[in-house]
């Protein structure tokens, strides 16, 4: 079962879906957060596994530019909600609507 | 030669007239220039056209030249051209010699008419542009140029008609005659077309036109000889597009004098009789235009009858008149009909210039029932308008007498006995009302002896007289031969096909005496009815004929109002609210659209990932099934 | 003539406007630059005139290559019928230019002339794609002169005409892109050129019926033809007096020149195959907009209606498929754009003036203004097509066109003499003659300048109309050739 | 054997993520992601990614996990502020179905590829010399760039984490 490509892909696959589904069905922003970071976690997967399968070094390079990526995100993500939480006092997404047509409008 | 001389009878009024309408806007923009110098100028304008048309009758006696003077191209679009071309044939310059005539005279008339006006250099301009336009509708050798005249002095009429365009009425009158005439200008311009069409082959003037009409088809030349006798029937106000002539009589009376009672309503005879190649042919349209002439005399006899303005009554005179000459023209015989428009230019330009001198007398009253007892007043005016009354009557020897007994001689000799009998009655009519008016003007007693009647100027009396004198003379040319004389007319216009009337001398006589009677019997009851006619008050009147039979009402309300509805109808309901409303019903679509679609732009973040979620698992759907 | 000089006429009053913009002179010193460079344009064109050979070939023909890879040129070049175009341009933009001489703001009469530009190259694109170039172009400075200094709603009106005209345009666009590549599949090489276009051959009826309604389209919404007419009335009424001068009287004409210079010949069967419909399509809006026209309140209304009017007339005359109804309508480009140029003029004047445009509140004016009065009815009865002026000539040469075509066809358009007279003359009565208790007393009479400007005008008016021949020499050739080897058509 | 480790990590993975997105409180979902983290990086293991393995506990789970940790409890949310969610499962049932296209395209693809034994690499495969010689021979400018990103983070993160004037 380890041996086969296709066994890495397929829990990539389901754990990249758990985080899609994080972020259309949570409002949480911490959530949906960690939903995105369980997307790159996932991807990070499939880049490893294809490099596992070609035998290139190369993939974990990119997966590693991947986590370094996420964490300068992480840095500026936090920091956005530390300071949306301070404006609006709520962690609910759905109420951070400053750049909707509507708002615009008014 | 000296045909190019033709042109210059056409050009010296139009000269005059530019010249005068500079001289005009130069003395009221920059500094006044004398009444005098627009006087000679534009007196002198149609007396040099005269002489000038004089040189050329005298040539043409005894002989039957034509003389046509080519100017230029006019227009050379078909391969063939349309010449700026001028022909003096008899007819043409016989109506040369009695419009610049009269048309002169009535300028040193009006001279003395509107010597106080603020306009003075305007109204020479109007009128020498009309006698121009004029003389050119009658010079022209192809019907284009015609028409080219036929509209301009269309036109002239109606700015002579508004010529006192501060009062709206005014010029309403003024619209209503040209779009009258533009209603008859359509079916002419019609009948132009066709007729260059299909007789325009080899050239588009008359020599060419009737030697190409011939092979034309029947029909084709019957609805072409309709649709010119349209352009008549406004121009010279029939039924049904005479509404405009009465109306018409809000101009100065000079205008009256020469536009509505000698030269441009006859334009439409004259043109009858210039196509007179066209309407031999088609005998039928030749009988209806006689009928249409008929009625349209009666019609306008028994509306006159009740009118109580002094130029309506003498308008719808005209109309009748004119009426008698279609039924010459439109019977066949054109020298008939020609010379009825020669007397009836000197008798109707004469008592509208009388008319005039009433008014003038009395400051600008028209109402005949406010006047009376003119004749110890003016005296003069009073005897010549009473030569032209029994000219206009048909009492022997003056000239109405000749003309409008030859008339309906050719009526009935024709066959035509409903014309006859028309002609007949509207002659009894005649007399009445040309009577009632006299007497009521000049024997009544209504008019308040405290008010001064003012001054006549010599210049307006003057044509008068002369005009009187031709009164009594026109007719001399005209004698028939029954009565031992020389029928003039009859022979300069020989070479027309006229039928010879068959008609014995005794019916001839007969039927003089049966004129002469109706025309006293009218006479007799205007004297019984208004013979020193006395009322204190200005009679109120009412009824069919009084409204003119509501011809005018039912024009407003089935045509001008329906036409107006249709525009409002047009601009408001079609165009802003029905297909603007689908333009901006279009564009209003994509707004709301936009709006729309820029409503899921909502700035909510799982929203926008679970419609990308719905793209990603369509697209996969699509894909899986394509991809093998 | 090896200079170039249909160059310098376009590109002239660009290269003056855009001068404009960095020379620190004020409205005046750009007015007098505008000017000057109308009347160099002026003496320009009469070069033109005077070299023309009476032909119906172009002429004066300039070629460069533009965008190589795609076949796009840069060619110009003048037939009769772009000659009396050019020839309307050069006359009436210097009269424009004097009856708008004060009040104007600089970027006026920049705007004006960039439009110049747009109209210049247009007539002369030999080139479909340099023609729609110079045809959208011509639009913008359209847009900036309603848009900065119309009146009333001039922001939406400025709108619906852009957005109105671009959408025809671009059904235009595709259907040049179409034939370009149609021709590249043909003759595998790029072309986008009118006499490379003309020789496609691959084309179905299908296709030719699409390309067909493209082009026909864009030139509809310009004209405009029933029932692409909304645009006209709010843009006519909100332009500036100088943009609804050149709309009516040149804009417009582009549109019919668009159709016999391109639709013509690109579509010849089409062109006849459409024929009567047009005809009567273009009668229908004869009747249409002039009897909409009686009833208008808005001068300028009243206007576009009677403008709208007459370019259905002309629209007549070019599909009538004969000599006289073609040269009746070239002839009818000329009067009209005169007569309703200087009725605009007219008018935009007593609006300057007094501030009005509704017909009720007007009245008097004769009084106040006779010389003016002498000109708005010269110009009225050009539009009314009475004889003596060129206004007649040209109706008469359609309606005998016309008749020529149809013989019904020819009697309803007949009804044209009705329809002007109908609306024009009570509307002289209402706006000009009768006096009203309005007050009218700001209203000035002429100026030199004015009547400087204006006196051309109304003695062309007159001389065209009583020695037409003198001015259908340079144009019949023209027409002939679109008949006889454009259309195939024997000519009477 | 490693049938059973990756058996192993693989549950704890998905039901990591599961938790992650059912719980309500952040701080268990937090709890939960780390689950998932640290059973990815023993996948990385199992992928003969030794460095990488390292990478994702040492970073991952240790740094910005713990961060965001750090900013739940700093932020200290009560209860009864965080969001009603009413629709979270039937969001998540519709949005499952919806995935399954998706997936299956994506396996799909994947499954073109030719079988491969999967079993772990000698030492000289991705170990942290190897890794540092490709990162500093092929990728010295993006990694500068990366660099470059994560000190643009910094600044922006310390910019945007002060105190807000305006908020006074």
């Amino acid at each position: 079962m380890a041996d086969s490509i296709l066994s890495y892909i397929t829990l990539a696959m389901i754990l990249f879906s758990i985080g899609f589904l994080g972020v259309i069905s949570r409002k949480n922003i911490f959530i949906v957060y960690m939903s995105i970071e369980l997307m790159l976690n996932s991807v990070n997967l499939i880049f490893v596994s294809m490099g596992r399968y070609y035998e290139s070094i190369q993939p974990q390079v990119i997966a590693l530019m991947i986590i370094a990526i996420a964490a300068a995100e992480a840095a500026v993500f936090l920091s956005l909600i530390v300071v949306m939480y301070r404006r609006k006092r709520t962690l609910n997404s759905d109420l951070f609507t400053s750049l909707s047509q509507k708002d615009s409008n008014e | 030669m000296s045909n190019f001389l033709l042109a210059w009878i056409v050009l010296i009024p139009l000269l005059s007239a530019v010249s005068l309408g500079l001289m005009y806007l130069y003395s009221i923009k920059i500094s006044k220039i004398s009444n005098i110098v627009f006087t000679t100028i534009g007196i002198s304008a149609p007396f040099l056209s005269f002489f000038i048309g004089l040189s050329f009758f005298l040539q043409m006696i005894g002989n039957d030249e034509i003389f046509v003077y080519k100017a230029y191209t006019w227009l050379g679009v078909t391969g063939y051209d349309i010449d700026m071309g001028f022909m003096a044939d008899k007819l043409s310059i016989f109506m040369v010699l009695f419009i610049s005539f009269v048309g002169g005279l009535i300028h040193i008339y009006a001279s003395g008419y509107m010597r106080d006006d603020k306009g003075y250099g305007k109204f020479f301009f109007y009128f020498n542009l009309f006698v121009a336009s004029m003389l050119l509708l009658v010079l022209a050798d192809s019907p284009i140029i015609m028409f080219i005249g036929w509209e301009g002095v269309g036109l002239c009429s109606y700015f002579l008609i508004s010529y006192y365009y501060e009062d709206g009425a005014n010029i309403e009158a003024g619209n209503k005659a040209f779009i009258a005439n533009r209603v008859g200008d359509f079916g002419f311009i019609i009948g132009l077309i066709t007729i260059f069409y299909y007789a325009g082959a080899n050239g588009f003037d008359y020599i060419n036109l009737e030697a190409n009409i011939a092979s034309v088809s029947p029909t084709i030349l019957t609805f072409i000889g309709f649709s010119l006798f349209v352009g008549a029937i406004g121009k010279s106000a029939q039924i049904p597009l005479f509404v405009w002539l009465p109306d018409a009589m809000a101009g100065p009376t000079p205008v009256s004098a020469l536009i509505h009672a000698a030269t441009m309503v006859t334009a439409g005879v004259y043109m009858v009789a210039r196509f007179h190649f066209l309407y031999d042919l088609i005998p039928n349209v030749g009988l209806f235009i006689a009928y249409i002439g008929a009625f349209s005399a009666l019609f306008a006899a028994i509306i006159a009858t009740k009118q109580t303005d002094i130029k309506k009554i003498l308008a719808y005179s005209t109309m009748s008149q004119l009426g008698y000459m279609f039924i010459a023209v439109g019977l066949g015989g054109y020298s008939v009909g020609i010379f009825h428009v020669f007397t009836h230019a000197f008798f109707k330009a004469l008592l509208f210039m009388g008319a005039g001198a009433v008014i003038v007398a009395l400051h600008h009253e028209q109402n005949i029932f406010k006047m009376g007892g003119m004749k110890n007043k003016t005296p003069l005016v009073f005897f010549t308008m009473l030569i032209a009354t029994l000219a206009i009557t048909g009492i022997p020897p003056f000239a109405g007498f000749f003309s409008k007994d030859e008339i309906l001689l050719t009526a009935f000799s024709s066959g035509q006995y409903i014309l006859w009998i028309v002609g007949v009655v509207t002659a009894v009519l005649t007399a009445y009302y040309m009577f009632r008016m006299m007497f009521v003007v000049f024997f009544g007693k209504n008019y308040k002896e405290d008010r001064t009647i003012h001054f006549i100027p010599k210049s307006m009396t003057m044509p008068l007289v002369v005009l009187a004198i031709g009164s009594i003379l026109a007719g001399l040319i005209g004698i028939p031969e029954v009565l031992g004389g020389h029928n003039i007319v009859g022979e300069w216009f020989v070479n027309w096909k006229h039928d010879s009337l068959h008609v014995t001398h005794n019916t001839e006589l007969i039927l003089m005496g049966v004129n002469i009677l109706a025309a006293f019997i009218g006479i007799f009851i205007a004297y019984k009815k208004f013979y020193m006619y006395d009322m204190k008050e200005v009679p109120k009147f009412s009824g069919l004929v009084w409204n003119k039979f509501y011809i005018d009402e039912v024009y407003d309300t089935f045509i001008i109002q329906k036409i107006k509805q249709l525009s409002v109808f047009i601009s408001y309901k079609i165009d802003i609210n029905f297909i603007d409303k689908i333009v901006m019903g279009l564009s209003r679509s994509f707004i709301r659209t936009g709006q729309y679609v820029s409503r899921m732009q909502n700035a909510n973040t799982r929203f926008y990932a679970f419609t990308m979620l719905v793209g990603i698992s369509a697209i996969s759907t699509y894909l899986i099934i394509v991809i093998r | 003539m090896d200079f170039g000089i249909l160059s310098v006429i376009i590109f002239l009053p660009m290269f003056v406007a855009f001068s404009m913009l960095f020379l620190p002179l004020g409205a005046k010193g750009t007015r007098n630059a505008a000017f000057a460079t109308a009347i160099v344009i002026f003496l320009l064109t009469a070069i033109v005139y005077f070299n023309f050979e009476v032909t119906g070939y172009m002429q004066f023909r300039e070629h460069y290559t533009w965008i190589a890879s795609y076949g796009i040129n840069y060619s110009l070049g003048i037939d009769g019928l772009s000659l009396i175009i050019l020839m309307l341009i050069a006359g009436l933009i210097p009269t424009a230019y004097l009856w708008l001489w004060n009040g104007r703001t600089k970027g006026y009469w920049v705007s004006m002339l960039l439009i110049q530009t747009g109209i210049s190259g247009t007539l002369f694109s030999q080139d479909l794609v340099l023609f729609y170039f110079f045809w959208e172009a011509m639009l913008l400075p359209v847009f900036m002169i309603i848009g900065m200094f119309g009146t009333g709603n001039r922001v939406f009106s400025t709108i619906k005409i852009t957005v109105y005209t671009i959408m025809g345009s671009l059904f235009m666009l595709v259907s040049i892109l179409y034939m370009g590549v149609a021709f590249y599949n043909e003759f595998g090489s790029w072309s986008f050129a009118l006499n490379d276009i003309i020789q496609i051959t691959t084309l179905t009826r299908t296709e030719e019926l699409w390309l067909f309604a493209g082009f026909m389209l864009a030139f509809a919404i310009k004209i405009p033809l029933f029932p692409f007419h909304t645009w006209l009335l709010e843009t006519y009424s909100n332009s500036p007096t100088g943009g609804v001068f050149l709309l009516s009287s040149i804009m417009a004409k582009l549109g019919v020149y668009g159709i016999i210079r391109f639709v013509m010949p690109i579509f010849p069967e089409l062109y006849k195959e459409f024929a009567p419909f047009f005809v009567w399509l273009g009668i229908f809006g004869l009747l249409y907009f002039g009897i909409a026209a009686i009833m208008q309140v808005n001068i300028k209304k009243m206007f576009a209606y009677s403008s709208a009017s007459h370019l259905g007339f002309i629209v007549t005359g070019i599909f009538s498929l004969n000599v006289n109804g073609m040269t009746g309508a070239a002839f009818l480009i000329i009067a009209h754009a005169m007569a309703t140029g200087g009725l605009f003029l007219l008018v935009g004047k007593m609006e300057y003036d007094l501030g009005i445009k509704a017909i009720p509140a007007l009245g008097g004016i004769a009084k106040k203004a006779p010389i003016f009065t002498v000109f708005f009815a010269i110009m009225f009865l050009s539009i009314v097509g009475l004889p003596g002026t060129n206004g007649f000539v040209s109706e008469f040469l359609i309606i005998l066109g016309v008749f020529g075509f149809n013989h019904a066809a020819g009697i309803v358009s007949a009804l044209t003499v009705l329809v002007a007279a109908s609306f024009m003359f009570w509307l002289f009565q209402r706006a000009i003659l009768q006096e009203t208790n309005n007050d009218v007393s700001q209203m000035k009479d002429l100026s030199v300048k004015e009547i400087a400007g204006m006196l051309p005008l109304a003695v062309l008016i007159i001389a065209m109309g009583i020695y037409p021949d003198w001015f259908f020499y340079k144009i019949e050739p023209t027409i002939h050739h679109y008949l006889v080897d454009i259309l195939e058509i024997r000519t009477f | 054997m490693i049938d059973i480790v990756f058996i192993v990590l693989a549950f704890f993975a998905v039901s990591g993520g599961l938790g992650m997105i059912l719980f309500a409180q952040p701080i268990y979902s937090a709890l939960s992601l780390i689950l998932t983290i640290l059973a990815l990086a023993g996948i990385f293991a199992l992928l003969s990614a030794p460095f990488l393995f390292m990478v994702q506990i040492i970073l991952y789970a240790g740094a910005i996990i713990t961060l965001l940790l750090f900013i739940i409890m700093f932020l200290n949310i009560r209860n009864d502020s965080l969001p009603e969610e009413p629709h979270k499962i039937s969001t998540i049932v519709v949005g499952a179905i919806l995935l399954i296209p998706f997936n299956l395209l994506i396996l799909k693809s994947f499954n073109t590829l030719p079988s491969k034994p999967m079993h772990i690499l000698g030492q000289d495969f991705g170990s942290i010399s190897d890794f540092g010689m490709e990162l500093f021979r092929g990728w010295l400018v993006p990694f500068e760039l990366i660099s470059m990103l994560l000190l643009a983070a910094l600044v922006g993160a310390v910019v945007l984490a002060r105190k807000d004037k305006i908020d006074g």
